[in-house]
């Protein structure tokens, strides 16, 4: 019995148990209707073994939704707890695994595979490319990224969450006071799904530098497009930390090495240095595309060129600079010294001045524009006021010396879902509005769009404003009660009728989903939203090939100059188009990885020999494969591309 | 025969043969070290800047730009991290 | 729709003017009067910011919404203007010029002994943290509290800081900043309390199950009140031995007690360069992992107020 | 697939100049893997705890063998581009052996300075300086076994399949690779080794 004690749940309680029959119930159900309706064969020859950049956007997108009903509901959980004080809904030990896996769960499995659908989806229509660079890579980015997910996101019902913080500092995250399988999950899922993210960049960079339309040279490519290059050089530069960093906390927690212990020489400190100096750049990973993301749907719907496209690039490129300068301020209170504090304080504050160009950018980019408020251009609209409370109080925190009262409080916690929400988030679902024609042929409804975007703008600053004030009267972040005689009840109050409002947002936004499906005109047009760039220069649906001949571009808006200037796109004849094989080959890997990481965390040494050497088999066979892909007939795109037109 | 040793690998590895000997003398005679150090940060850096030049064949496509900027800024970032991680960790608490 | 966001402001700055001050913004010492400055500072720069960029996107909104444009206005293709990066540039940079110059005066200042006490010499506290209480140490008195910290109001104080288990924070808000205990180095924290009061103490870093209730609280009082508790302490506490105080040691909450001696002479904190790197194999005081739950010693007198 | 005859063969088509982009971006990504690593390393050189130090471990003669094997294994691995380039696949597939070979000559020293580091009392339970020591070395030392598998596979194939763009593509980017693990053992040689002997 022994062997089988270790998958059970240190703590459990009714909602995990309930959630358990859950899971059990909906897998159940999946595979029953899959087997019903006869679609495994579908399913893998269509998704599972898919290396279409469009594919893989849209699995992208819907893991990230999954995800965010998961981070979503802890965050309810939290913020009922914390409604009024002295509050019993939850124990101690249950918040803390709430919060931790809140925080992982919507910055590594929910904001990273939003960006990444996005620029999955748009990155390769956008520069006109057939695919990305190496499809096949990217379906395996796509499925380590899952399967991680998927093995971090079983902890909570096999052998524990882990319950440390999204940060899980040591020595708290060590064995010696976190013993559970919990921070092994933390330390190998991550893993997992960084290896992906970081293919995923070295991927779009080689797409986006030798890929683009004939004609399109840097300086012509769309923001978007920019900042996903810039973003996903800081996950090639920046990823790497993070694996390092989580191969020591591995080995110290499994192989009892001394890195972050508190003896023989472990050192505390160097955990969360590292972490920060992956952790950092991070932000900016997650924030980058959605600036990419604002700045096509403000300059479409203001029907204006963006204003200062040269900074605006500049901005990004000194922003992904500065992003590996300033990590020690996530610790100015660890005694380091005035000196070095000053010096990080200033580059931290720094980083404002690229942003407050941006800010002004987009600004001026309104000015003598014809503003037309969709839903897009209202989540752009809102992110700016609000992204500009968050934005001013990052540099406030900034300043070291202030910093000492800011840290780990809930004025810190209100900063940073004031930039994330609104920044990340905001954008995410603008995109989402965006691109949804072009990504499953029919638009989401306006009407409910535009309510779910005033309730969740408003809900946030209704959840987040109150922080900035129970933090500096005092309260921590991470407590899971507090007293009454604190005073800190009617701000949290508040934050969780926000909460509750935000939950009712992304209702919404699901309702939407469901009622367009079912109701929204399926005859729209290629480019339903009069936009600029070359996404929208393709048919909707898009062909397999995306583009039947590859556009010749001369400016960063080349359908624009197409609609408005006569500039020929498309020249030239049909050829045969060369596409790349679909494989099996990523997601059986990944499913190895799963099998390995599931053996890693509890300690099961010869599965994990054995899926070891599965990995490595698969590496060694696709050495000697020979994959050379298949043609697209010039017959079968002349059928296709009337097909699309007669449609 | 000749024509498989290429005068400028062959000269790029004896050049590199030279460098490890020089680097050796921190071990082998006495010196400071602030002398030692900034022996083996040349030593070192010069012999990557060979291997990357004369072996890997860095400059010799149109991708040269990227390349370079790649490495280039994977260094900055690099020495980035090892001071500043040296400067929070060890040197700030001097 | 403008109207709402308007209303909630309005009303957040309702209740904020019906509340007492916040903790931060209340300071009783110096370091922390010089945090709070720069808070109120740095929080009217931002607003004139806020403000500016409010007001900017409000005009554009009002002036260019498509309805207020006839059907075939076309807007134009403007590419930038340098004058207007320029001021966009130069504008937040001479404000980031002017706010590192105030932190990083700012910084000097919180990392010193506080000013204005003369040359009177600081009164040395180790702080330790240990799984989920605070530890305090008084050397010069050799006297030992947990979980409650009575300090001198006329006398600079310096806070030795270092924890038995995971990092921890201390945090006296109205007194200054925070800054962390680790296991193994001693970091240094300048405070002093201007005025006598009581004071909310807590661990600000998150460090396991017990880590919402780690607080204590602090007490400033004159000298002369101080020197009278130190000598009632002496007459009435027991002594600290190295068996009680590894009791303590055991993870739980306890209530406030008091000890004659410190810890300091029988398991001395870290020391060396960066902190000395061989605590915790040196001295084998590793914490139990089950120790006793809200364990309260009652052993000494009890301090309650 | 369109070749183009004006480029080296393994340039010779898009995918393959992509790949050789992609991977020296993968070289930029390990630039920081082992630079974490050394920012490890000099941090936690001198948290001995109760193991005992570089100084007191290092010996210089196998450190000297193992750097003048890879310091000659990535000379030959050079020259077999070249005649890769020159269409020579004889010579090339020669030298491609002896780098291999170089290769396993230097794995063995390490394994050998392994198990006297752990016979020595200087594990990875050791100490954090101990640790990072072994870890540093043995991500390098997993990157050169790898690095033996993957050149083996391309011996076989250049074999069996000749000269092609594929192979010759596979073979330039294995140089890289084998090159890179070079310049990281010169960091290691000088910033490990030396610095901790001086």
């Amino acid at each position: 019995m022994d062997f089988f004690d270790r998958f059970a749940i240190p703590n459990p309680s009714p909602a995990i148990y309930a959630s358990m029959v859950a899971i059990g119930l909906t897998m159940i159900a999946i595979l029953a209707g899959l087997t019903y309706f006869k679609k495994w064969g579908y399913l893998w020859r269509e998704w599972l073994t898919t290396v279409d950049h469009k594919r893989i956007g849209i699995m992208y997108l819907l893991s990230a939704l999954l995800m965010l009903f998961r981070g979503g509901v802890d965050a309810i959980m939290m913020r009922a707890q914390l409604a009024v004080p002295e509050n019993k809904l939850l124990d101690a030990q249950h918040y803390n695994e709430i919060f931790t896996t809140h925080g992982i769960v919507m910055i590594i499995f929910m904001a990273m595979p939003f960006i990444m659908a996005l620029m999955n989806f748009v990155v390769p229509l956008q520069i006109g490319a057939r695919d990305v660079a190496f499809p096949r890579l990217n379906a395996l980015s796509f499925w380590l990224f899952f399967m991680g997910a998927m093995l971090f996101n079983i902890s909570f019902v096999i052998g524990g969450s882990p319950d440390a913080g999204w940060t899980s500092y040591f020595p708290l995250a060590g064995t010696e006071f976190s013993e559970s399988v919990g921070s092994n999950y933390y330390m190998i899922a991550i893993q997992i799904a960084g290896i992906g993210s970081l293919m995923t960049g070295i991927n779009f960079i080689t797409t986006i530098l030798k890929m683009r339309a004939p004609g399109m040279t840097l300086m012509k490519m769309p923001m978007f497009t920019w900042a996903s290059l810039v973003t996903n050089a800081i996950i090639v530069f920046a990823f790497p930390v993070l694996t390092v960093l989580l191969a020591m906390g591995t080995m110290d927690r499994l192989f009892g090495t001394h890195f972050f212990t508190t003896t023989n020489g472990g050192m505390d400190m160097l955990w969360a240095n590292f972490f920060w100096v992956w952790g950092h750049p991070e932000v900016y990973i997650l924030i980058l595309p959605a600036f990419g993301i604002y700045s096509e749907v403000i300059s479409t719907f203001a029907r204006r060129n963006l204003y200062g496209y040269k900074s605006m690039v500049g901005s990004m490129v000194i922003i992904s600079l500065l992003s590996f300068l300033v990590w020690t301020h996530h610790f100015f209170t660890m005694g380091q010294g005035a000196l070095t504090n000053s010096i990080f304080s200033i580059t931290t504050m720094a980083i404002a001045v690229p942003t407050g160009v941006k800010l002004f950018n987009w600004l001026f980019t309104l000015w003598k524009g014809k503003i037309e408020v969709t839903t897009p251009m209202l989540y752009a609209l809102l992110f700016i006021p609000t992204f500009t409370i968050g934005g001013v109080t990052g540099v406030m925190l900034g300043m070291s010396a202030a910093d000492y009262q800011y840290h780990n409080t809930m004025f810190l916690v209100a900063h940073f879902h004031m930039v994330i929400i609104p920044g990340v988030v905001f954008a995410m679902l603008a995109g989402l509005t965006f691109y949804w024609p072009k990504m499953f042929g029919f638009m989401l409804n306006e009407r409910i769009g535009k309510w779910a975007a005033w309730i969740i703008s408003m809900s946030t600053l209704m959840a987040f404003i109150p922080m900035f004030f129970s933090g500096l009267d005092g309260q921590a972040r991470r407590m899971y009660t507090y007293s009454e005689s604190t005073g800190f009840g009617p701000w949290n109050m508040v934050s969780f009728i926000g909460a509750a409002g935000l939950a009712v947002g992304f209702a919404l936004i699901v309702y939407n989903i469901y009622y367009s499906t079912r109701y929204a005109s399926r005859n729209i047009a290629a480019d339903p939203w009069d936009a600029r760039s070359l996404e929208w220069a393709t048919h909707t649906p898009v062909p397999a090939y995306n583009f039947a001949i590859l556009p010749q571009v001369k400016s960063s808006e080349a359908l624009w100059d197409a609609k408005k200037h006569g500039h020929e796109l498309f020249p030239g004849e049909y050829e045969k188009i060369h596409m790349p094989n679909n494989s099996g080959v990523p997601f059986i890997m990944s499913c190895i990885f799963f099998g390995w990481g599931f053996s890693f965390v509890f300690s099961l040494w010869i599965p994990l020999i054995l899926t070891t050497i599965g990995i490595f088999v698969c590496m060694g066979l696709r050495s000697f494969e020979k994959d050379h892909g298949h043609y697209i007939s010039v017959d079968e795109i002349e059928e296709t591309e009337n097909n699309l037109r007669g449609a | 025969m000749r024509e498989l040793f290429p005068m400028k690998q062959v000269m790029g590895f004896v050049f590199s043969l030279l460098l490890t000997i020089v680097a050796l003398a921190v071990y082998f005679l006495d010196m400071s070290i602030t002398i030692g150090m900034t022996l083996l940060l040349v030593t070192a850096f010069i012999q990557a800047a060979v291997q990357l030049v004369v072996f890997m064949h860095a400059g010799e496509t149109k991708d040269r730009g990227a390349i370079y900027t790649n490495i280039y800024y994977g260094i900055f970032i690099a020495l980035v991290t090892v001071f500043g991680t040296l400067l929070c960790m060890i040197w700030g608490y001097l | 729709m403008k109207w709402a966001l308007l209303t909630l402001l309005f009303t957040i700055a309702a209740v904020l003017t019906g509340c007492e001050p916040l903790m931060v913004l209340d300071p009783k010492g110096p370091q922390a009067a010089t945090q709070a400055k720069d808070i109120m500072l740095s929080i009217g720069i931002m607003s004139v910011i806020v403000l500016a960029v409010f007001s900017i996107l409000v005009i554009m909104l009002i002036k260019y919404r498509a309805s207020k444009q006839s059907k075939d206005y076309e807007p134009p293709h403007i590419e930038g203007s340098t004058l207007v990066e320029t001021i966009c540039v130069g504008i937040p940079v001479l404000i980031v010029i002017f706010l590192s110059i105030v932190s990083v005066q700012s910084n000097y200042k919180v990392e010193a002994k506080p000013t204005g006490y003369g040359d009177k010499e600081p009164l040395i506290i180790y702080a330790s943290s240990s799984n989920w209480k605070w530890h305090f140490s008084y050397p010069e008195e050799n006297i030992e509290t947990v979980n409650y910290l009575y300090i001198p109001t006329d006398r600079p104080i310096e806070f030795k800081l270092y924890s038995y288990g995971p990092i921890t924070s201390f945090w006296i808000p109205q007194l200054g900043g925070q800054k962390y205990a680790m296991s193994d180095m001693v970091n240094t924290l300048h405070l002093a309390a201007d005025v006598p009061g009581e004071f909310m103490g807590r661990n600000a870093n998150f460090s396991g199950k017990g880590f919402a209730e780690n607080t204590f609280n602090v007490k400033a009082m004159s000298e002369t009140e101080f020197d009278k508790w130190v000598k009632e302490v002496k007459k009435t506490a027991k002594p600290l031995t190295e068996d009680k105080f590894a009791e303590l040691l055991k993870p739980g909450h306890l209530g406030q007690s008091t000890y004659t001696g410190t810890h300091l002479e029988f398991l001395p904190p870290p020391e060396g360069e960066n902190g000395g790197h061989n605590h915790g194999s040196s001295h084998s005081t590793k914490m139990e992992k089950d120790g006793n739950e809200s364990e309260n010693s009652s052993e000494s007198q009890q301090h309650h107020h | 697939m369109k070749i183009d005859n004006s480029l080296p063969l393994e340039y010779s088509t898009e995918e393959n100049s992509n790949k050789i982009l992609g991977f020296w971006i993968f070289l930029g990504a390990e630039i920081m893997l082992f630079a974490t690593l050394f920012s490890a390393y000099f941090t936690l050189v001198d948290r001995t705890g109760n193991g005992p130090s570089g100084a007191e471990i290092f010996e210089i003669t196998p450190v000297l063998i193992e750097t003048f094997l890879l310091l000659t294994s990535s000379f030959t691995i050079g020259l077999g581009i070249h005649a890769m380039r020159l269409g020579n696949k004889k010579a090339m597939m020669a030298f491609f052996s002896v780098t291999l070979l170089l290769g396993l000559g230097f794995l063995g020293v390490e394994i050998y300075e392994f198990v006297h580091y752990v016979h020595i009392g200087a594990g990875l339970q050791t100490s954090a300086f101990t640790a990072i020591l072994l870890t540093t070395l043995g991500t390098h030392g997993a990157h050169v076994t790898f690095g033996l598998f993957w050149g083996l596979f391309i011996i076989l194939q250049v074999k069996k399949r000749g000269l092609n763009p594929e192979t010759a593509n596979k073979s330039f980017i294995f140089s890289l690779y084998w090159h890179f693990l070079d310049v990281v053992w010169i960091f290691i040689f000088s910033f490990v080794y030396l610095k901790g002997m001086m």
